[in-house]
């Protein structure tokens, strides 16, 4: 490979040769300038590819034949190679992507923008710290005239705001540089290195000199706001190379010159990164310019990597992995979300959703939004993995806290974004999107995929990205052109063959998980049959959901379980946004769950203490002290994802405005990965006691009040999927509960609930999101009636009804009688007051749907309507009879688990006595009960036929009230708070507590947001004082911690 | 070093310190500061030859008093002719 | 008291009395102005750090001959440091010049603090 | 306990022995409750003209198929009630078939005719029916609660889900009852049968006499002929269940029909003597005074 | 108020910075091992006199680069600025003031002769005081004054455009002619070291500060053209 010094010679030279063109020869100019950065990044890949693949260590580069430290010299080892091809790669794709610009503005600024490339290149490479500060200069003005690229008039005052700040600080870091000279007596870093002692005294002080300004480089809160002015009014083409090569290269300078200053400065990067990064999310929340929220996301993530190189002793040999994996997820992102801006006509946020005519771009877009919030398969995830390990294994909570905060206010604002991508109305005009822009794009979104790749290779893991079950579903990406119901074929196939292939491997828990994921899931799927065209978007995301969930039951270490827990969120918040008004639901879905896996990640980082490959079932050998910890954050993390009380409110909105099909398979199969979780934790780390208290006892009393309200709160809703969805709320808290008890019926229930839930809830969200495709509405007193035009409907939600309510003889029941067994082993008496009181409430809901549904008066404007289509039908078909089988035959599926759960806990297991079921205290019938109550059925119905077969059939409104005969339906139907005196016997417990309070959060982070903002007051002057402000505060600070 | 030269460096930086803050002064006009800047300018690369530096005092002089200063006084002459403030 | 202290404490002073200018006066023109001087101060303290009480400037002759000179001269590297400080402060402040420039011609202002349709 | 094909008119001669019982007492304590308010009251035999003629009567419409059904649903949910619990303690035959299940089937069978019930009144398409249910099921399920806990304090009290293993227990004597062993259980228990019994102070959910509300409103003939079957049968299947659960069971007919008579009565007195409450009225009396006691009385096992 | 105020408080703090240097300062008795090195191997490995030449030419080479690219890069950026499409609404009219006869005159004959003048310094930078930066500026005071005598004049863009290009060029050339045939990136032994003191010695270090002094001097030029010619915009 030639040498690096070369990369400076081809930019520069090329740089100076576009003088002697032409003017008007602006084509070859800018073909020149692609070739010479190509032709950079060309060179950088050489080196990283000798540095990567084939090991060599780093070269050193001479100038003027002398060695250091008495001449400049250059380095490029494997960091530095992938930074430089970073850096001429943003380059090379906004170059091509400013094409217009750059011919309109002439050779000049192609020069300028090869220079500026040129520039931060140098700063990768050199080793002087004066050459540094040259370097940083030409970065600095050649800025200055980049920001100018732009067709906002506004960038000139942006332009003026930053010179400004680049003259204090050029001032500062002069200064800086030469007492440090003068303390070490060498300008080169690596001579720099050695004297605790020579930087002892003023010298300490001149490093301070020499630190701060680099760090102002980086955007600091609250010396930054001249670069949000840059971001928000310069080309997005060059917003790119800010964000992403200028960003990176200050990072790595800040990372040199750490070398001289040594670890004790590492808390002041990791402080003030720590301080950016919560301070600008939050900012960014109340942002409605995309440009400017870039700025601010943009500061943020270099905020945090800037953090994360303050804790670069701690973390190693990691250390690179960690923040090389943060830099490049944020680099690519960003610079990709950038170029999309260009694509998007409006400025603010909102008009992004002109985009959604191109699902390419939607795909880059979720891509981008992905990397930058850290999920998988992207670098960022494992970066954050192992960043979180890292710091918890070294006690550093307080880090974790912090970054894990950022994070979720990232998500935030992102995911809120995507949605408005998803959702929002389109302009009327919409323009064509210019193809050079959307494959510059399309490049940046691909080098995410690929750094993904990498990342998973080198994360000493399985590569996600080779996983089956996640190439399946990522395949259908590829396969989005295909007509929906051949996809729907491919989807259902690939499930069954995935499930036929590894079922062997499964343990009876696994195998009741795995039936229902993916057998359940290809049963959901049939009905999927009934959308016609290509249903973009659809088959992707579903599958993402199901493979996370294949992955999930099957994860031995922590990190295959959490990254498979990643996978499964994001699958299902894209799937769940699909709904027509889903967006805010979706979001807080997506905000409730990362949440969530926050603190998954954080327990399992507690747990592992710095292991590697931490196994799960090393879960029960974790230390005494920490063990409750562990499981606090573990537990919190799974019962998000199945919503109990307080962390339930994205749940009903979520499941309820989710397409038709989706409603089930987020509701019947999503739902148990949580349960999953927790059956996991609890298996493994049994219960440990905080305080004196048993875990299992709060997650006991977690769990009833849960039943108690998801019940309560179903049975006043107006709206039939949320009342299904409360209702699977307060069904999951049936099951937490059942698996706190910790005994042997408890987990049987609880697995069984397991089965029941799925079938029956799924066939409910299925049914009833039938009849509402049909009528339009989703509220239960707008329809009524439709028994006689949709028996078979009216059929399924009878039999899901009375099994959900545990009304023998079918399954439902199954489950509530191994309750009360349960229950009667265990000694925790007032919880179980709260679910005897959850019981019949139950029913209240359930009567009302089936009531306020099919029966009571049919509405004028639905009396031609029609059965749900077919292929909605057969999946409930389906279900019925599994319900019917399952209630007569429990033992097919429970049997087995039966015996295995003897593992765990050997006492109070059922016999299986032919038809019999019999446990400690009492006994059970499945069949006779189903016989006896049919047999009584069938005499009292052929009683009344002998009687009264010859009933007349009268009209609905053949009725007589208040003396008079009603003459509207509407004003007939009795559905509307159909429970008024619950209402007013127990109003307090209605109150939305849960919902004010997470409301009031968002509400004062973006209050804080909103006054903190006004800080950014646009006035150059002011930002010298914030930028000096930051100075002599921490310099302030400095002292007084010395 | 001579007492002589001291008090004579003593002198010249009081001088500088003096222009410089007739440079920042409100109420004089920009073409004055301009001219003030220029002058401590000047008075640095004095400085400078004091200091055992010829090669920067030149550049100083040439560059630091001298281009910059012409450069002021165009960007003045074109700017004075709209509204100063 | 010596020279060199005089000259840095002048550098220090300079470059405040600069910022104190470009932080106070709303004119764009009167803000340069104020890094220029802030400029001038900091080229005046790296020359100062670099000196060495009665040596002779880095430039060998018959008065300094190469024998001697490492201990009759001055740092020269400072001086190497300023030359290029000087160069890049120029090419600074030519920048913002043409920068004031041209908001006077499109905004018809050289205060600053007019320019605020960026913020928040 | 094995199902053995005599069982079947074992059941049926229970069935037959319940509804004639049924039908009687009911007559004869609407007549003491007529008497005691100065009234003459109804013939004995009223009940039996009533649904002889309501099951002949030739007026016979339909709203549906659920219409249709309710009632069947309603019977099914009272006779099934009845035979899956032990009648006669210690009697083979007289277990019906309860080897089918234990006390949680009870529990939950109940509910098994309300909502059939509700449902076909439902269809019917009278908001008034719709009205009676939202009323009848919110009292119902507040009702339940005490009783749901009660139930389960005996249970554990008797650590057994098995009625004749619990009657067994409350053998050798009254003092062995469960009303004596554990009163306020059995307290909570039984305000939950006054309101399980919808009569007064909480029987605005049928509310029969004055206005025409409540799930039968729309029923007629042969359908409420059904239902006022039901009517006989399923209060003393309830009561069944009481006297195995809180007053010993009873080892032949004689005492089943003496206690059976007895906490009917109970519910007929309270009856008399208070007012009709609300429906949220009702709904917080429960919660307010069945809950608590029973909380207490699962505590005190 | 609150901003001077505001103002005075920071400065105090970055003054107390500043003083807290101060008092730490320690002078240095003796050269530093770079400084050391230099005075020492100077005039062996370079052949030049002035060391400070010498530094900022080889051992800084790299630097020296990017301070030529600097004013290389301003000077684009200040005819982008000024001249881009960027104009709006407000025009400022130029106001001329007349030049008198004597300038006119004096440009005549001063022009050639400060012209010389640069030339001599950046030819001498190795040896005395002054190089290509002081020389370019020489030569660009020649163009200045004639700028001052006749403001109408209208320069060659293309030549110093060329000039500019085609020093850098071969700037950067010699740069990777010192990789092929000496030491490294910029290594002035490309060319005999000569007789030490001699005007045609220091390798290349002469002949890369008349590069640059013809690079500086075109990129000044090119900066005051554009301001000069900026009215027309």
């Amino acid at each position: 490979m030639v040498s690096p010094i070369y990369l400076i010679v081809i930019t520069l030279g090329a740089a100076f040769l576009l003088g002697l063109l032409s003017e008007r020869r602006t084509e070859l100019a800018h073909f020149i300038t692609v070739l010479a950065l190509a032709a950079g990044g060309l060179v950088s890949f050489g080196w990283l590819w000798i540095m990567a693949a084939e090991g060599a260590s780093a070269v050193e580069i001479y100038t003027a034949g002398t060695k250091p430290p008495f001449a400049i010299n250059l380095r490029v080892g494997l960091p530095e190679a992938a930074l430089l091809l970073l850096i001429y790669l943003t380059g090379l794709m906004s170059a091509i992507h400013m094409k217009d610009m750059l011919l309109r503005k002439g050779r000049r600024a192609m020069a300028v923008l090869l220079i500026a490339i040129m520039a931060l290149a140098g700063i990768i490479m050199t080793r002087d710290i004066f050459n540094i500060f040259v370097f940083f200069e030409l970065v600095a003005i050649s800025t200055g005239g980049m920001v100018l690229l732009s067709d906002d008039p506004r960038a000139l005052s942006a332009g003026i705001k930053y010179l400004i700040i680049a003259q204090v600080i050029s001032i500062l870091l002069l200064v800086g540089i030469i007492f440090t000279y003068q303390a070490t007596g060498s300008l080169n870093i690596d001579f720099m290195k050695t004297p605790e002692l020579a930087l002892g005294g003023g010298g300490t002080l001149a490093f301070f000199l020499l630190l701060v300004p680099l760090l102002v480089e980086l955007k600091p809160f609250p010396a930054n706001g001249w670069a949000l002015d840059i971001y928000q009014s310069a080309h997005p083409a060059f917003s790119a190379i800010l964000s992403a090569a200028t960003g990176s290269a200050a990072l790595f300078a800040v990372d040199k010159i750490m070398d001289i200053g040594g670890a004790s400065w590492g808390p002041v990067l990791t402080g003030v990164g720590l301080l950016s990064f919560v301070v600008s999310n939050i900012l960014a929340l109340v942002q409605k310019n995309d440009r400017r929220l870039l700025g601010y996301s943009s500061v943020a993530q270099t905020g945090l990597i800037l953090a994360v190189v303050g804790q670069r002793e701690l973390l190693g040999e990691s250390y690179l992995f960690i923040a090389g994996g943060l830099l490049i997820g944020h680099a690519v992102a960003k610079a990709g979300l950038f170029y999309l801006s260009d694509l998007v006509k409006g400025r603010m946020l909102t008009n992004w959703a002109d985009l959604r005519r191109n699902p390419l771009l939607v795909f880059a877009f979720a891509t981008f939004i992905a990397m930058l919030s850290g999920l998988p398969p992207f670098p960022g995830f494992y970066a954050k993995w192992e960043l979180v390990h890292a710091l918890m294994a070294s006690g550093k909570t307080g880090l974790v806290v912090l970054i894990l905060f950022g994070a979720i206010l990232e998500a935030g604002y992102l995911f809120r974004w995507f949605g408005y991508l998803m959702k929002r109305p389109q302009s009327n005009t919409p323009g064509t999107l210019p193809l050079r822009g959307v494959l510059v794009t399309m490049a940046a979104a691909l080098a995410g995929w690929l750094a993904a790749y990498i990342w998973g290779e080198l994360s000493g893991y399985d590569n996600l990205l080779s996983q089956t079950a996640l190439l399946f579903a990522l395949g259908f990406l590829l396969i989005d052109w295909f007509p929906a119901k051949l996809k729907n074929t491919i989807a259902i196939a690939g499930m069954l063959a995935f499930f036929w292939q590894s079922y062997t491997g499964y343990d009876p828990i696994q195998m009741i998980f795995g039936i229902i994921i993916l057998v359940g899931g290809a049963v959901i799927l049939l009905a999927s049959y009934h959308e016609r065209g290509q249903r973009i978007g659809f088959y992707p995301s579903a599958l993402l959901m199901f493979a996370g969930l294949a992955m999930l039951i099957v994860a031995e270490q922590s990190f295959q379980f959490f990254a498979a827990w990643e996978v499964l969120t994001l699958g299902s918040y894209f799937l769940i946004l699909r709904g027509k008004n889903a967006e805010p639901h979706a979001l807080s879905y997506i905000l409730f769950s990362l949440a969530g896996a926050f603190a998954i990640i954080a327990g399992f980082a507690l747990a592992a203490q710095g292991q590697a490959g931490f196994k799960i079932t090393a879960l029960a050998d974790v230390a005494a002290d920490l063990a409750p910890w562990v499981f606090i954050l573990l537990a919190i993390g799974f019962m998000t994802k199945t919503a109990v009380i307080g962390l339930h409110i994205w749940l009903p909105g979520a499941h309820a405005e989710a397409e038709t099909d989706v409603s089930p398979m987020v509701s019947g199969i999503l739902l148990k990965a949580g349960l999953f979780g927790i059956i996991v934790l609890l298996s493994n780390m049994g219960s440990p006691e905080l305080y004196g208290v048993k875990l299992t006892y709060v997650m006991l009393w977690i769990g009833a009040l849960t039943a108690l309200m998801g019940n309560l709160m179903a049975a006043f809703q107006e709206d039939a999927k949320r009342l299904l969805a409360y209702s699977s709320i307060g069904q999951m808290g049936y099951a937490i509960f059942g698996l706190a008890l910790m005994n042997h019926l408890g987990w049987l229930m609880a697995l069984m609930f397991v089965i029941n839930h799925y079938i029956y809830k799924s066939m409910l969200f299925l049914s009833v999101g039938g009849v509402a495709k049909r009528t339009g509405t989703k509220l239960m007193y707008k329809m009524g009636g439709l028994i006689t035009l949709m028996p078979l409907s009216f059929f399924v939600v009878l039999i899901g009804i009375i099994a959900v309510s545990g009304v023998p003889p079918l399954s439902g029941f199954g489950g509530r009688w191994m309750f009360y067994n349960a229950i009667l082993d265990s000694e925790n008496r007032l919880p179980m007051i709260i679910i005897f009181i959850s019981g019949p409430i139950a029913f209240l809901y359930l009567f009302r749907l089936i009531h306020a549904i099919f029966l009571g008066q049919l509405k004028d404007e639905h009396r031609k309507l029609k059965e749900p289509s077919f292929w909605i039908m057969v999946p409930q078909v389906i279900y019925v009879v599994l319900l019917l089988a399952f209630a007569v035959l429990p033992g097919m599926a429970l049997q087995k688990v039966d015996t295995f759960l003897n593992g765990m806990f050997p006492e109070g297991g059922l016999n299986w006595d032919g038809l019999l079921i019999t446990s400690d205290y009492g006994y059970w019938s499945p069949v006779w009960i189903m016989v006896v109550t049919g047999g009584i059925f069938a005499a009292v119905f052929m009683l009344l036929l002998a009687i009264n077969r010859k009933a007349q059939k009268v009209k609905q409104f053949n009725i007589v009230y208040s003396a008079e005969r009603p003459y509207r339906p509407e004003t007939t139907h009795f559905a509307w708070n159909f429970f008024a005196p619950y209402r007013k016997a127990i109003w307090f417990l209605l109150l939305p507590i849960a919902t004010r309070f997470w409301g009031g959060i968002t509400e004062a982070l973006h209050a804080t947001a909103g006054f903190m903002r006004r800080f950014y007051t646009g006035d150059a002057q002011h930002y010298v004082f914030h930028l000096l402000g930051f100075v002599v505060g921490l310099y302030l600070i400095l002292l007084g911690v010395q | 070093m001579s007492p002589m030269m001291l008090v004579l460096s003593l002198l010249l930086s009081a001088a500088m310190i003096g222009v410089a803050v007739m440079a920042v002064w409100p109420a004089r006009s920009t073409a004055v500061a301009v001219l003030a800047a220029g002058a401590v300018s000047l008075m640095a690369s004095i400085m400078f030859l004091v200091l055992a530096a010829p090669d920067v005092a030149m550049t100083e002089a040439a560059i630091g008093s001298g281009l910059t200063t012409f450069l002021f006084f165009f960007v003045l002459g074109r700017v004075r002719s709209g509204k100063d403030d | 008291m010596t020279l060199q202290n005089i000259a840095m404490s002048t550098g220090f002073i300079l470059i405040l009395i600069g910022l104190y200018g470009a932080m106070t006066h709303k004119n764009i023109l009167r803000m340069i102005v104020g890094f220029t001087i802030a400029g001038t101060g900091t080229n005046l303290v790296l020359i100062a750090v670099g000196y060495l009480p009665g040596r002779a400037a880095p430039i060998l002759n018959a008065a300094v001959p190469i024998e001697t000179a490492s201990a009759t001269i001055v740092d020269p590297v400072p001086q190497a440091l300023v030359l290029t400080a000087i160069v890049i402060g120029l090419g600074v402040t030519a920048l913002m010049l043409a920068f004031a420039y041209k908001i006077h011609a499109t905004k018809g202002t050289l205060d600053i603090s007019k320019l605020t349709d960026l913020k928040w | 306990m094995e199902f053995d094909w005599i069982k079947i008119p074992y059941a049926l001669l229970t069935l037959f022995i319940v509804l004639n019982y049924g039908l009687l007492m009911t007559a004869i304590i609407q007549k003491m409750g007529a008497r005691a308010g100065r009234r003459y009251g109804i013939r004995f035999y009223q009940n039996y003209i009533d649904l002889i003629k309501n099951y002949s009567m030739r007026s016979k419409i339909t709203h549906g198929y659920m219409f249709y059904l309710g009632p069947v649903f309603r019977l099914t949910g009272g006779i099934g009630l009845l035979l899956f619990v032990p009648t006669i303690y210690g009697s083979e035959m007289w277990s019906n078939f309860s080897f089918s299940g234990d006390l949680i089937l009870a529990l939950y069978f109940v509910f098994f005719g309300t909502l059939g019930m509700a449902l076909g009144a439902g269809e019917s398409g009278h908001p008034f029916a719709a009205l009676g249910v939202s009323r009848g099921l919110s009292q119902v399920t507040a009702a339940e609660l005490p009783f749901a806990i009660a139930v389960f304090t005996v249970a554990l009290q008797y650590q057994t889900l098995n009625f004749n293993e619990i009657v067994a227990a409350q053998q050798g004597g009254f003092l062995n009852w469960t009303l004596f062993t554990n009163p306020f259980a059995v307290a909570a228990a039984m305000i939950a049968f006054l309101g399980m019994m919808m009569r007064s102070p909480f029987d605005v959910v049928v509310a029969p006499q004055e206005i025409p509300i409540g799930p039968p409103t729309e029923y007629h003939s042969a359908y409420l002929a059904l239902m006022q079957t039901n009517r006989n049968i399923f209060p003393i299947a309830k009561i069944v269940v009481y006297m195995n659960l809180f007053f010993g069971g009873a080892g032949s007919w004689p005492e089943f029909m003496i206690k059976a008579f007895l906490l009917y009565l109970v519910s007929a007195l309270v009856g008399v003597v208070f007012p009709r409450f609300r429906v949220e009225q009702s709904i917080r009396f429960f919660l307010i005074w069945g809950v608590p006691v029973a909380i207490i009385g699962l505590l005190w096992v | 108020m609150t901003k001077h105020m505001i103002t005075f408080l920071l400065l105090l703090g970055i003054g107390a910075i500043f003083a807290d240097l101060l008092t730490g300062f320690s002078a240095d008795q003796n050269l530093n091992a770079s400084a050391e090195f230099y005075a020492t191997h100077t005039v062996s490995d370079t052949g030049a006199a002035n060391i400070v030449t010498a530094i900022i030419v080889t051992f800084r080479g790299l630097d020296t680069l990017g301070e030529v690219t600097v004013l290389f890069l301003t000077a684009a950026i200040v005819a982008l600025v000024l001249s881009g499409d960027m104009a709006g609404g407000f025009q400022v009219k130029p106001r001329r003031w007349p030049v008198g006869e004597l300038l006119e005159t004096g440009t005549r004959l001063l022009v050639p002769l400060i012209a010389l003048f640069g030339a001599y310094v950046f030819i001498n930078g190795h040896l005395t005081p002054g190089g290509g930066f002081q020389g370019g500026a020489i030569l660009a005071s020649a163009m200045l004054l004639m700028l001052l005598a006749d403001p109408t004049r209208r320069f060659a863009h293309k030549t110093i455009a060329r000039i500019e290009s085609v020093s850098g060029l071969f700037y950067v050339f010699i740069g990777v002619l010192g990789l092929a045939l000496a030491g490294g990136f910029l290594d002035n032994r490309i060319l005999p070291l000569g007789d030490f003191g001699s005007l045609l010695s220091a390798g290349a270090i002469p002949l890369i500060y008349v590069l640059i002094g013809l690079k500086v001097g075109a990129e000044f030029s090119s900066i005051m053209t554009s301001l000069s010619e900026s009215e027309d915009v």
